[in-house]
C-alpha cells in the first residue's frame, strides 16, 4: 500500500476525503480532553499540578513519534528514493519541534511547583532537549542549503542517523543520570497513575496524535502543490 | 464535576495550558494558510495556463 | 538630491598617464586618454592584459601606481572621484553580485533603490524579464542573470557604464537589444567603457590596454 | 526609503531568511548551555555558581559563528562592488551590516541568555539584569565581530581566522558582561560594569 502512494497524484486523490475526517477527530478529540482533563479528581500527592501532566506528556509523545516519522520518511526518501517521502520528512519537522519545545516548556512550568526549580536536569527532560537539538539540527541543515535537492538530500541522511542515534543517546542520559545523582532533589519517578487520571490522559494523547497527522498530512499536500507550482514557473521561465 | 479553581498552582497550570494551545493554534493556522496559498497559487497557474 | 533626468552628470572624464600593476607584475603605465559625454570607449588586450583592473580602478576600486582619473562636468567643474563613485558610475563586472536564495524581482528591487531611485518596470521591459521576477537568482541562466543586471543600469540611470564583457554570455536577440541600450544611453549623454573580445557594433574609440604595457 | 535602510532591509532578510537566521545561532547557543550540565554533571550546587558565566560563553561563541557570513559571501558574488556604487560610504555599509547582524542575530541569542542561565540554576531574579548585559554585550559581539569578520576578508580560512582575530577582542565585552552579574550577586551594583560594556560597541570607530 506504501507504494501505492508514491505517486503523488494517487496520494492527493487518496487522502482529499480524509482531510474533513482527521481534522474533526483531532478537533473532536481536544475538546473531549480538554473536558476529561479539568472534571479528573486532583491528586492526592500534587493536587491540581496535575494537570499539567496532561499536556507535558502527550507533547513529549508526539515530540518523539514525530521524529520517528521524519527518520523513517527519510528512510524512503534516500533508500527508496520515494518523491514524496522528502515531502513528508519536511512536513514532520516544524510540528516535531513544536510539540518537543512544548514538553520542555510545561516541563519546566510542572517541575517548579513540584521540584522547586524551573528546570532540573534529569534523564527524561535531559533527552527531551536533546531531542529538540536533533530537530534543531534537521532544520537548520535544511534551510542553509539553497539547492532544494542537495537539502533534501542531506537532509534525509541527517534524519536517519538522526533517528539510529536516538536510542543510543537515550541510554547514554539514562547512564550519565545514574553518574550525577542530583541527590538534594526528591527522587520523582513520575506520578502514580490512577485510573481517574489515565483517562484524560489517553484521550489527549490521542488528541494529540490526531491532530499531528492533520497536521503533516495537510503540510505534505501542500508541499506536493508547492513543487508544481515551482516547477511550472520554470518551465515558464524557460521560454522567457 | 468541573474544577477550573487550581489554587496555589494557578500561575502554573494556566500557563502551561495556554502555552500549548497558542502553539498548536499557531501550527494549524500556519499549515491552513500555506495549505490554502498554494492551492489558490496552483488553481491561477492551471487555470490561467 | 535626485540626478537629473538627462543622467549626464559628466561631462568629461580623462585618465592621465595612468599606471596599475597587480602585485609584482606592471599591467600597463603611461596610459592616458580623454571621453566626452555622449562617446564610447571600447577596450581590448589579451586575457590579464588589465582591462578588467583599468575599469576598475576608473571606479575607483583599485589605486594606480602613477597617474589619475579625473571627472568633470564641465571645463574647470571637477568632481570628487567619490561622488562619482556613488552617484554616476555604474559597473557591471563577470559576477553580477545577486544573492541566489532571494527572488530576481527582490534583487532587482533591491540594486535599484541602492544605485538610484526608479522604478524597475520599464527595465523589466526593456530586458523581457517579466516570467523571470519570481524565481530565485541562482535558478537563472548566465544570460538571464546578465539581463538582470542591465536592468539595473536602466532602472537606475547613471552616467558613465563601465562593462566588463557585457555581450559575452547573452544569445545574438539579447546581444542587439544590449546594443540598443547602450545606443540609447550615449544618444542621452551618457558614457560607456567596455572591455570587449569582439568588437561592439556602435561608434566607439578604441584603446588597446596591451599595448600600453 | 533611503539607501540606509533599504540595505538594512534586505540585509535583514538574508540573515533571517536564508540559512535559518536565528535558528542557527540558537541551536548552537542551545546545545552548547546542554553540553555544560551533560560533561559537568547536573547538579545545581555545581552548576549554579558559574551559570551567569556559562551564559555569557554560549552567547560570545554563537555571535562568533555568524560572522563569518557578514562579509565573505558578498566579497565572493561581487555583491560588495556594488555596495561600494552606493550613496553610502563604505563605514555606513559597515555600521549597517553589524546592525542587521545584532537585530538577526544578536537579540535572539540575548533573549536566549537568561533562558539558558536559569537552565542553569541561576536565580530566576537576575533573569532582566542578565538580558540587559546580554544585549548590550551582543551589541559589542556584532560590531567587534563586524571588524574582524572585514580584516579578514577574502583570505579564505573563513570562520577559524576570524574567530581568532576576533575572540582576543571579545574579552572585554566578556569580562563586563559576566562582572556585572557577579558584582550584582555579591550585591553590588552592577552599573559601572554595564557602562564599560555599553562602550565596547564603539570600538571599531577608535
Amino acid at each position: 500500500m506504501v507504494f501505492g502512494l508514491a505517486n503523488p497524484d494517487r496520494f492527493m486523490r487518496f487522502t482529499r476525503p480524509l482531510m474533513p475526517v482527521v481534522w474533526a477527530a483531532a478537533v473532536g478529540l481536544l475538546l473531549a480532553g480538554t473536558w476529561l482533563s479539568f472534571t479528573a479528581p486532583e491528586d492526592y500527592q500534587q493536587l491540581d499540578t496535575v494537570r499539567i501532566m496532561f499536556v507535558h506528556v502527550p507533547a513529549a509523545w508526539l515530540g518523539l513519534a514525530a521524529y520517528v516519522a521524519l527518520g523513517v520518511s527519510s528512510f524512503f526518501a534516500l533508500v527508496f528514493r520515494h518523491p514524496l517521502a522528502d515531502a513528508a520528512a519536511r512536513a514532520a519537522a516544524l510540528p516535531g519541534a513544536v510539540f518537543t519545545a512544548l514538553a520542555l516548556a510545561t516541563g519546566s512550568l510542572w517541575g517548579k511547583p513540584m521540584w522547586g526549580a524551573w528546570w532540573v536536569w534529569d534523564a527524561r527532560l535531559t533527552s527531551v532537549v536533546v531531542l529538540f537539538l536533533f530537530y534543531v539540527a534537521y532544520m537548520a541543515l535544511r534551510a542553509a542549503i539553497d539547492d532544494e535537492a542537495k537539502a533534501a538530500r542531506a537532509a534525509a541522511v541527517l534524519g536517519l542517523v538522526g533517528l539510529v542515534n536516538l536510542p543510543i543517546v537515550k541510554f547514554s542520559v539514562d547512564w550519565w543520570n545514574t553518574l550525577h545523582q542530583p541527590a538534594s532533589l526528591l527522587r520523582a519517578e513520575g506520578p502514580s497513575m490512577t485510573a481517574a487520571h489515565l483517562t484524560p490522559l489517553l484521550v489527549m494523547g490521542l488528541a494529540y496524535m490526531m491532530l499531528f497527522t492533520a497536521l503533516w498530512l495537510t503540510d505534505i499536500r501542500t508541499e506536493v502543490r508547492r513543487r508544481r507550482v515551482l516547477t511550472m514557473r520554470a518551465r515558464a521561465a524557460q521560454e522567457a | 464535576m468541573l474544577d477550573l479553581d487550581m489554587g496555589a498552582y494557578a500561575a502554573f497550570v494556566w500557563p502551561a495550558w495556554g502555552i500549548s494551545a497558542l502553539a498548536l493554534a499557531a501550527l494549524v493556522v500556519r499549515s491552513v494558510m500555506a495549505a490554502r496559498r498554494w492551492k489558490r497559487e496552483l488553481d491561477r497557474l492551471e487555470g490561467g495556463k | 538630491m535626485d540626478i537629473a533626468n538627462g543622467s549626464h552628470m559628466i561631462g568629461r572624464l580623462c585618465i592621465d598617464d595612468l599606471g596599475l600593476s597587480r602585485g609584482e607584475r606592471v599591467l600597463f603605465h603611461g596610459l592616458s586618454v580623454d571621453l566626452d559625454a555622449g562617446e564610447a570607449l571600447a577596450l581590448t588586450g589579451a586575457n590579464g592584459a588589465g582591462k578588467t583592473s583599468l575599469l576598475r580602478a576608473i571606479a575607483g576600486f583599485i589605486r594606480p601606481d602613477a597617474g589619475a582619473v579625473r571627472f568633470s562636468e564641465g571645463p574647470g567643474a571637477e568632481i570628487e572621484p567619490e561622488t562619482a563613485r556613488a552617484r554616476h558610475i555604474h559597473l557591471l563586472g563577470h559576477l553580477e553580485g545577486l544573492k541566489g536564495a532571494r527572488t530576481a524581482r527582490e534583487e532587482l528591487a533591491f540594486q535599484t533603490a541602492w544605485c538610484g531611485r526608479g522604478g524597475i518596470d520599464s527595465a523589466v521591459e526593456a530586458l523581457g524579464l517579466a516570467p523571470l521576477l519570481d524565481l530565485e537568482t541562482r535558478k537563472l541562466s548566465a544570460g538571464q542573470r546578465r539581463r538582470l543586471s542591465l536592468a539595473r543600469l536602466i532602472a537606475a540611470p547613471r552616467a558613465l557604464w563601465l562593462l566588463d564583457e557585457p555581450l559575452a554570455p547573452l544569445d545574438a536577440r539579447w546581444r542587439a537589444v544590449a546594443t540598443q541600450l547602450m545606443q540609447d544611453h550615449l544618444a542621452g549623454g551618457g558614457m560607456v567603457i567596455a572591455a570587449v573580445h569582439d568588437p561592439l557594433d556602435l561608434p566607439c574609440h578604441t584603446l588597446d590596454v596591451g599595448a600600453a604595457s | 526609503m533611503s539607501a540606509g535602510r533599504v540595505l538594512l532591509k534586505r540585509e535583514l532578510s538574508l540573515a533571517w531568511g536564508g540559512g535559518g537566521g536565528p535558528l542557527l545561532a540558537c541551536g548552537f547557543f542551545l546545545a552548547l548551555t546542554a553540553i555544560v550540565p551533560l560533561a559537568a554533571g547536573g547538579d545545581p550546587r555545581v552548576l549554579q555558581p558559574v551559570a551567569g558565566g556559562i551564559a555569557w560563553i554560549a552567547l560570545a561563541l554563537a555571535s562568533l559563528l555568524s560572522l563569518e557570513r557578514l562579509f565573505e559571501r558578498d566579497f565572493e558574488d561581487g555583491a560588495l562592488d556594488l555596495l561600494a556604487l552606493g550613496p553610502l560610504p563604505l563605514e555606513a555599509v559597515f555600521a549597517v551590516k553589524a546592525l542587521a547582524q545584532w537585530l538577526a542575530i544578536g537579540l535572539p541569542l540575548a533573549v536566549a541568555a537568561p533562558v539558558a542561565a536559569i537552565a542553569l540554576g541561576a536565580d530566576p531574579g537576575w533573569a532582566p539584569l542578565i538580558l540587559g548585559s546580554a544585549l548590550l554585550g551582543s551589541l559589542g559581539f556584532a560590531f567587534t565581530g563586524a571588524l574582524g569578520a572585514a580584516l579578514a576578508l577574502g583570505s579564505k580560512r573563513g570562520g577559524l581566522l576570524i574567530a581568532v582575530v576576533v575572540l582576543p577582542l571579545f574579552i572585554p565585552p566578556v569580562i563586563f558582561g559576566a562582572g556585572a552579574l557577579e558584582q550584582a550577586l555579591t550585591g553590588l551594583s552592577p552599573w559601572p560594569a554595564l557602562a564599560l560594556l555599553g562602550a565596547t560597541p564603539c570600538s571599531p570607530w577608535r
